[in-house]
């Protein structure tokens, strides 16, 4: 299980490489990467807040809930703070697995909870100003069908 | 008591962190005497169903008591991913 | 939407990077990849046996289905044939969309009907022997699921 | 009419495929046909249940028919991914 919470760029797919070689003998490998979009139009950049300390603690917890949960080989997190640029990788989350239900049950648990309980904070800087990113109710909604 | 503020709540504050002295017993009543302070202290406390707030780097809600508790961090929800 | 039935090897990191360049504007991008896996111990390689023409034709209707199902921005499907090693990639699926929801769904979705729809059959090659690999009845009940 | 065969309905028959002359009407009469050949083909046909079919490259069941069909194959179910 690795978690990391870095300033710098990161390639999805040498990660995704990387990963699916350390996983030795799962045959299904799922990988979510966020990417910087432009939903509105204008968007110069996102910056990404977070809460040094908390969030490495939250997304080891995230992780090691998923692998719990699941019969998981192995989990990876990544996930930027900084100035990003459009296009850019925001974050990424991987998981291996004998069998591709539990890798991909596992990843949409990472992220709905990533999205919801991990402490970051988007800011679009647009063209017209800069702007906090809302929260989506939907989001919140999400994490209804992981406690039944 | 170090008290942390994130987004839009540190913006409207105007500071990211600051040592508070307090009594307050629970999370509620350390929101009111913030509010108490300064109009900015108001606008951002405003409205606390819009808040999250963690106890030292736990997720918490506002009626949890602070004995024992050195940082306190107000944010508005969480938008990763 | 692009679909590759190919011999060849590929690179699963290399193929992600490349389709989430090519789809412009969507955030969220999931993909699976499925490694040759030694279950049982003694693997040598894998023989991927298929219908040359059928093939082709059912893993585009499938990607399409896809896509006009969920909001896609774009769709991805490699799948190898040929002997195979231990720990090569078979195969991979990835979709890109605004939404994450939307990305997973037509992943689980694209992987559901491959396995049990798309003209393709695995021989283990082993150090006892060789023995085709059999159709599990969870996969053709995965497919539930989408005829709601 | 082309008759192909896949994985182990090709090992137990010994060909990948070959040309048929026949009138059946539907797939389960040209299985009954192939079965009363030979040993091999009454082997590999022994339980259809195990076995999926497909009508010039489309999925179809054993009760379809033959009519204008140009390519029949015979597998089984599938183990991709």
């Amino acid at each position: 299980m690795q978690v990391r919470v870095q300033e710098a760029a990161f390639d999805a797919g040498a990660e995704l490489n990387a990963f699916t070689t350390r996983v030795d003998g799962a045959g299904a490998v799922v990988s979510f990467s966020g990417i910087v979009r432009d939903r509105e139009g204008g968007l110069r950049h996102m910056q990404v807040e977070h809460y040094p300390g908390m969030t490495e603690k939250a997304l080891a917890a995230i992780a090691g809930e998923a692998v719990a949960r699941w019969h998981l080989a192995d989990a990876l997190v990544i996930h930027r703070y900084g100035d990003l640029a459009v296009g850019a990788p925001i974050m990424m989350v991987a998981t291996a697995a004998r069998h591709r239900g539990d890798a991909f049950a596992a990843a949409e648990f990472l992220m709905d909870y990533l999205k919801s309980r991990a402490p970051f904070w988007k800011k679009e800087i647009t063209s017209h100003g800069a702007e906090w990113v809302a929260a989506r109710d939907a989001d919140e909604a999400a994490l209804g069908r992981w406690t039944s | 008591m170090d008290v942390i503020y994130f987004a839009w709540v540190r913006e409207r504050i105007g500071l990211p962190r600051e040592v508070v002295e307090t009594r307050a017993v629970t999370v509620a009543d350390l929101v009111d005497e913030l509010r108490a302070r300064e109009e900015r202290y108001a606008v951002a406390f405003e409205d606390v169903s819009a808040l999250r707030v963690a106890l030292d780097q736990e997720l918490a809600t506002f009626d949890a008591p602070l004995a024992g508790v050195r940082e306190v961090a107000f944010f508005p929800p969480m938008t990763g991913g």
